[in-house]
């Protein structure tokens, strides 16, 4: 057991008179370690993001306790945190935003190595820039060292994310809707990667999303997260088959997929299908 | 109906807040500045020992600063100026005595600029030429980087001294009272010029942005025709920031008329200001300063009325919390 | 022409091609050589990834490409019998007025946040009636309203954009397109702003709005998912290009162009629990790049 | 970017490439015009003082026409008005400069770490800002100069003092906008001091519409500081362009260019800066295209 929140809460105050409070998170309970695959499902809205933020010591928590290794991240000494923040890296929403884009890719990623003394000449962060790029694929890697985030795709900005994230050998991966943005395609190859990523370095992740497919695909534990609870949560396989909460139900059944198509009566062009 | 109330009692409050600012600013500068403090408050003229004491009693020189700030903001609050040294009258009697003439040259200024700059902003934005567009851009540029005052003696210069069209100095002609609008023409182009300029730019620009809106999209795939577009969709959008834009240039155009009254000669709160500078009548520099902040609080507040009433997502404001879903 | 009327598509677009600018100089072929049909009454979809072209042949059929004159377009788009391409603004007019309506992606900020919603939807239905409100009108922007789901119609005209949802706003969205009882009506990804649970529910609005009104779909979507449940014939797009087309169950069941077939198994790989995490090789991309040029 | 959505003809400028941004602005006609202007105008006002003799010599007949040993006359009290006014550049465009560099600093600091921290220092930053923004600022500089004295340095801090806060506003919503990125979360999220991102990802980031707002300051001081002169409010000692007007207006019926002059060195060097400005304001944030 690596990463632990426990009974955690976020609430906002609205600013102005009155200052109503929003309960973004409500005691939410969650676990991650090494090689595990835990995603966070909900809508629009319900706190996952939240919850992320918390987990990577972004926003504090206004109740319940972020843990590493046992420790809570309030309490840690300088070299803790070094060590938290180097163990647990991000991946974050927003391909077009999350890169600087005034930085090239190896400037990206190697003020990460550099900050976390991950190698220390110039030759060596660059070694560990390529390796990291050729780990997620992105191949010959010099290729892409000298180009700006605007000269790569969206698929391939993700992909630099993940390294960069790579790059310092992380125990834990936090994913926020890390390839919701994505075409089909492009979003399989990501997840590819990070599947790749999973059984060669053992990293965990925390994944973040509202794509039900997608975690039913790749998870191994799952939360359910409504209107800041976590509503429901087990077993990938678990809550896929017997889904104990009605919102999780009407999230499955709300999923278009091709399934339920793919046997149904064909219909000839021109005729009316209602 | 409470929450429109509390709004505007806010905004009353927060204007009358900067009025206390700007006050204390003035009190500060008046202690800042170098020199005797009873020189500094006649002026120049020589000062009789009896006469200083009244002074130093009347103003409270010999007391605290604190003390005397309170006094000061004090007097000022209830409308008490002080007294001009130069024409041994109230200063806020000088000061609403030139009120009008200002106000006659502000007004409608302020009027033409705004107009003038949504007339010329929309065309210069909706124009598929692109000379027009950039003439009218590039006029407005030109406009804005003329200073104000220069433009006024060189159209004196052309107008007045070699054409002799138009008269150069004053409200009327001479022994005649009031103001004759041949002697408005001069000034109000050149104090309507670099604003007038400003909104054009303003204009176009929020035009331009109004018209790349999402929604318009919606307008066109409604069949709606362009000038439709232009005038249901762009326009109510483009003025949001205009009618901001026009409350702050009451404020510019106020602080230009002290350079135009000056070419013009035209009597109004600016040439009574840049008098009382040359005076040292400091007491009617800080009045003046008082009153055209008043005078530019009182055109915010109407602003803000009438932006309040443009824009729904404002107006929003005054509902009560749950009726969005 | 041809007699029977059942063979006479709607809309009919051949050969299309659309070249936009992306920058001072540049410009990209955004559509290629595009043909398509549709007939009164049909449902189609059209997928494809980002930067397919899809979008852009949408609006093409609405006339609704950036009007720079650095936009341009050649072949054909024949609706209800006019051919559209060349033809002036007062002709588009005339069709965007009457024939085709578009539902877009984004439904906040594709309505005009200082218009009562009531407003907005009147005004398609009538947009010379905008000085001097018709009781007429408002009563049958009010029915469009209830069409488009909501139960209570008066209550929702009243308000203005930013105080909707955004599952209403795209119910507004599709009364505005449908108030004007277009015959074609394209809906250009009108759920993928929206959570699944509210997507769910705007596409059986739309659903049973178009076979209400009787109205022919054009629904554009990069989710394979959502056209698959509404629509009867299918278009793939692929770099400007259809490169495959045909019924939805035959396009899903047994696609024919390698494209399609690859597109298929990346989206089956996701959502199947048995099937390897599929992305389209970059062989086959650069295989296609080269007929392209060819 | 959404799916399939019409490609965005917009925001190409935002991501150019530094080098390249800057081959573009260079090769506008507009640029390369009044660039070349405002270096004239410069050289001839920091250099050409070597060149033109005392300002202050009264050795000529007063009130000479352009032409001849004086070749822009001579003032009322017979001055050899080509001295003055290339001294007066001296003084208008020093002014100027100073007082957009100290308005960049200050306000890219204040607004940036403002707007990017938030909390209290942001708030009295919108309150500061709000008040010069209602308060105009010659109307400020010129009851401070009055009261205050005025010599060059003073002007200077009363400009800068009235006028950051439009640099600053600028800065602040760019730095808040910024602080939203996903890169400046990712940076908090990889260790990094809140101060390092700041200076590494924020600052440069913001820099292109600071720059611009920067460029219209220089404008607007210059403007301001020659409406103060031409008040009698400067330097005796160093009469600058504004100055010379407010010396000139007594003989506009008998000697008009001692005002066409200095006021149309004014208008060029202002234009100049603000073409310069709107033109970099095009290469930075293009809106070509965008109207539907």
């Amino acid at each position: 057991m690596i990463l632990e929140a426990k009974n955690v809460s976020k609430t906002f105050r609205s600013g102005g008179r009155g200052g109503l409070a929003v309960h973004a998170v409500k005691s939410a309970n969650l676990t991650a370690a090494r090689g595990e695959f835990v995603a966070i499902v909900g809508e629009s809205g319900s706190g996952k993001s939240t919850l992320a933020r918390m987990l990577l010591d972004l926003h504090p928590a206004s109740e319940g306790t972020i843990f590493l290794r046992g420790v809570d991240v309030k309490s840690m000494s300088k070299n803790q945190r070094r060590d938290f923040r180097r163990t647990v890296q991000a991946v974050l929403q927003d391909p077009a935003g999350s890169l600087n884009p005034r930085k090239s890719v190896s400037q990206s990623i190697g003020e990460v190595i550099r900050l976390h003394k991950a190698a220390n000449t110039k030759r060596d962060i660059r070694q560990k820039t390529l390796t990291a790029l050729e780990l997620v694929g992105l191949d010959p890697a010099s290729h892409y060292l000298d180009r700006f985030p605007h000269e790569l795709s969206g698929g391939q900005r993700q992909r630099v994310l993940i390294a960069r994230a790579v790059a310092l050998n992380p125990q834990i991966i936090i994913a926020d809707e890390a390839v919701s943005a994505l075409d089909a395609s492009v979003k399989a190859g990501v997840l590819r990667v990070m599947a790749d990523l999973q059984e060669r370095l053992n990293v965990g992740y925390v994944f973040i999303t509202h794509d039900l497919p997608v975690v039913k695909k790749v998870a191994d534990y799952v939360h359910v997260m409504y209107r800041g609870e976590i509503v429901e949560h087990g077993p990938a396989q678990e809550i896929f088959q017997s889904p104990q909460h009605e919102y999780t139900a009407t999230l499955l059944d709300a999923t278009p997929s091709l399934d339920a198509l793919d046997g149904a009566a064909p219909t000839a062009p021109g005729a009316s299908a209602t | 109906m409470k929450a429109v109330l509390i709004h505007y009692g806010k905004l009353l409050g927060s204007s009358f807040l900067l009025l206390l600012v700007v006050i204390t600013i003035l009190f500060a500068l008046l202690e800042a500045a170098p020199g005797d403090p009873v020189q500094s408050l006649v002026g120049d003229a020589p000062v009789s020992e009896q006469f200083r004491e009244q002074l130093v009693a009347a103003y409270g020189l010999d007391r605290s600063v604190v003390e005397r700030y309170f006094i000061y903001m004090g007097s000022v609050l209830t409308g008490d100026l002080g007294t001009s040294f130069t024409t041994q009258t109230p200063v806020l009697d000088r000061i609403l005595g030139r009120l009008g003439n200002t106000l006659a040259l502000a007004i409608p200024a302020t009027v033409i600029s705004t107009l003038g700059g949504i007339i010329l902003g929309v065309i210069a934005a909706r124009t598929r030429n692109p000379l027009l567009d950039t003439g009218i851009s590039g006029g407005a540029v030109g406009m804005f980087s003329i200073p104000n005052f220069w433009l006024g003696l060189m159209l004196i210069a052309i107008f007045s001294v070699q054409l002799g069209w138009l008269p150069a100095q004053g409200t009327a002609s001479y022994g005649q009272s009031g103001i004759a609008l041949e002697h408005m023409v001069l000034p109000l182009i050149t104090l309507v010029t670099s604003q007038f300029a400003y909104n054009i730019r303003v204009m176009r620009s929020s035009m331009i942005e109004s018209l790349g809106q999402d929604f318009v999209d919606t307008a066109r795939s409604k069949g709606l025709s362009y000038r439709q577009i232009v005038w249901r969709h762009g326009m109510p959008n483009a003025m949001l920031p205009m009618i901001t834009i026009t409350g702050y240039g009451v404020g510019l155009i106020l602080a230009g008329s002290v350079l135009v009254e000056r070419v013009f000669g035209w009597p109004g709160m600016g040439l009574l200001l840049v008098e009382s500078i040359n005076n040292n009548d400091t007491l009617v520099v800080l009045g003046v300063a008082i009153v055209i902040t008043v005078c530019i609080l009182i055109a915010n507040i109407l602003t803000d009325i009438v932006y309040g009433l443009a824009d729904p997502r404002l107006r929003a404001r005054f509902r009560p919390k749950g009726s969005e879903s | 022409m041809s007699a029977e009327p059942e063979t006479t598509p709607l809309a009919k677009v051949t050969d299309l091609a659309v070249n936009l600018p992306t920058g001072r100089k540049q410009s990209v072929d955004a559509v290629r050589h595009v043909n398509l049909e549709v007939f009164a009454g049909e449902k189609i979809g059209i997928i494809g990834e980002s930067g397919s072209g899809k979008s852009v042949t949408g609006r093409s059929i609405a006339g609704l490409l950036p009007t720079s004159p650095r936009v341009k377009l050649e072949g054909s788009i024949i609706v209800d019998g006019e051919e559209m391409i060349g033809a002036d603004a007062a002709a588009w007019q005339q069709v965007r007025t009457h024939k085709v309506g578009m539902i877009f992606q984004d439904p906040l900020t594709y309505l005009n946040p200082v218009i009562r919603v009531g407003r907005q939807v009147e005004e398609s239905i009538a947009p010379s009636k905008w000085k001097n409100r018709d009781p007429v009108v408002q009563e049958k922007s009010l029915n469009f309203l209830r069409l488009a789901g909501f139960p209570s119609p008066t209550e929702v005209s009243r308000k203005y954009p930013h105080e909707l949802s955004g599952g209403m706003r795209q119910r507004v969205l599709i009364a505005i397109a449908i108030a004007k009882r277009p015959r074609l009506l394209i809906a250009d990804e009108p759920t993928t702003a929206l959570d699944t649970t509210v997507q769910k529910r705007v596409l059986e609005t739309l659903a049973t709005t178009v076979s209400e009104t009787q109205t022919s779909l054009i629904l554009i979507s990069h989710d394979i998912g959502v056209v698959a449940s509404m629509t009867e014939r299918i278009y793939v797009m692929y770099r400007g290009r259809v490169v495959e087309s045909g019924s939805t169950s035959q396009i899903l069941s047994a696609p024919n162009h390698p494209y399609t077939q690859a597109l298929l198994r990346s989206v089956r790989s996701l959502s199947e629990p048995d099937v390897d995490l599929y992305s389209i090789p970059l062989e086959l991309r650069r295989k296609l790049e080269m007929e392209d040029v060819a | 970017m959404s799916h399939g959505a019409v490609p965005k003809i917009t925001q190409t400028g935002g991501n150019r490439p530094k080098q390249q941004t800057w081959k573009v602005y260079l090769r506008k006609p507009a640029v390369v015009i009044f660039l070349t202007l405002l270096v004239i105008m410069v050289l001839v006002s920091f250099i050409g003082p070597n060149f033109v003799g005392s300002p202050f010599s009264t050795a000529h007949a007063p009130l000479q026409a352009p032409g001849g040993a004086n070749p822009l006359g001579t003032d009322h009290l017979g001055r050899d008005y080509l001295a003055r006014v290339v001294y007066g550049g001296r003084t208008s465009l020093l002014v100027g400069f100073t007082v957009a560099l100290l308005c960049m600093t200050v306000g890219l600091l204040v607004g940036g770490l403002a707007g990017f921290y938030g909390g209290v220092v942001d708030t009295l930053l919108v309150k500061v800002a709000e008040f010069f923004q209602v308060i105009p600022g010659l109307l400020l500089a010129l009851v401070a100069a009055a009261l205050l004295g005025s010599n060059v340095t003073i002007i200077i801090g009363i400009l800068a003092v009235t006028m950051w806060p439009v640099v600053a506003r600028i800065a602040r919503a760019e730095a808040m906008r910024i602080a939203e990125l996903g890169y400046v979360e990712s940076a908090r999220a990889a260790g990094f001091s809140r101060f390092r991102i700041f200076w590494s990802d924020a600052v440069p980031n913001a820099m292109p519409p600071v720059l611009v707002a920067t460029t219209m300051t220089v404008g607007l001081a210059i403007l301001l500081e020659s409406g103060l002169a031409f008040l009698g409010i400067g330097d005796a000692n160093r009469p600058s362009w504004g100055a010379l007007l407010n010396l000139a207006q007594p003989y506009i019926t008998s000697a008009w260019w001692l005002a066409a002059i200095p006021g149309l060195c004014i208008f060029i060097v202002v234009l100049a800066v603000n073409m310069l400005g709107d033109a970099l304001n095009d290469v930075l944030n293009p809106n070509i295209g965008k109207v539907k």
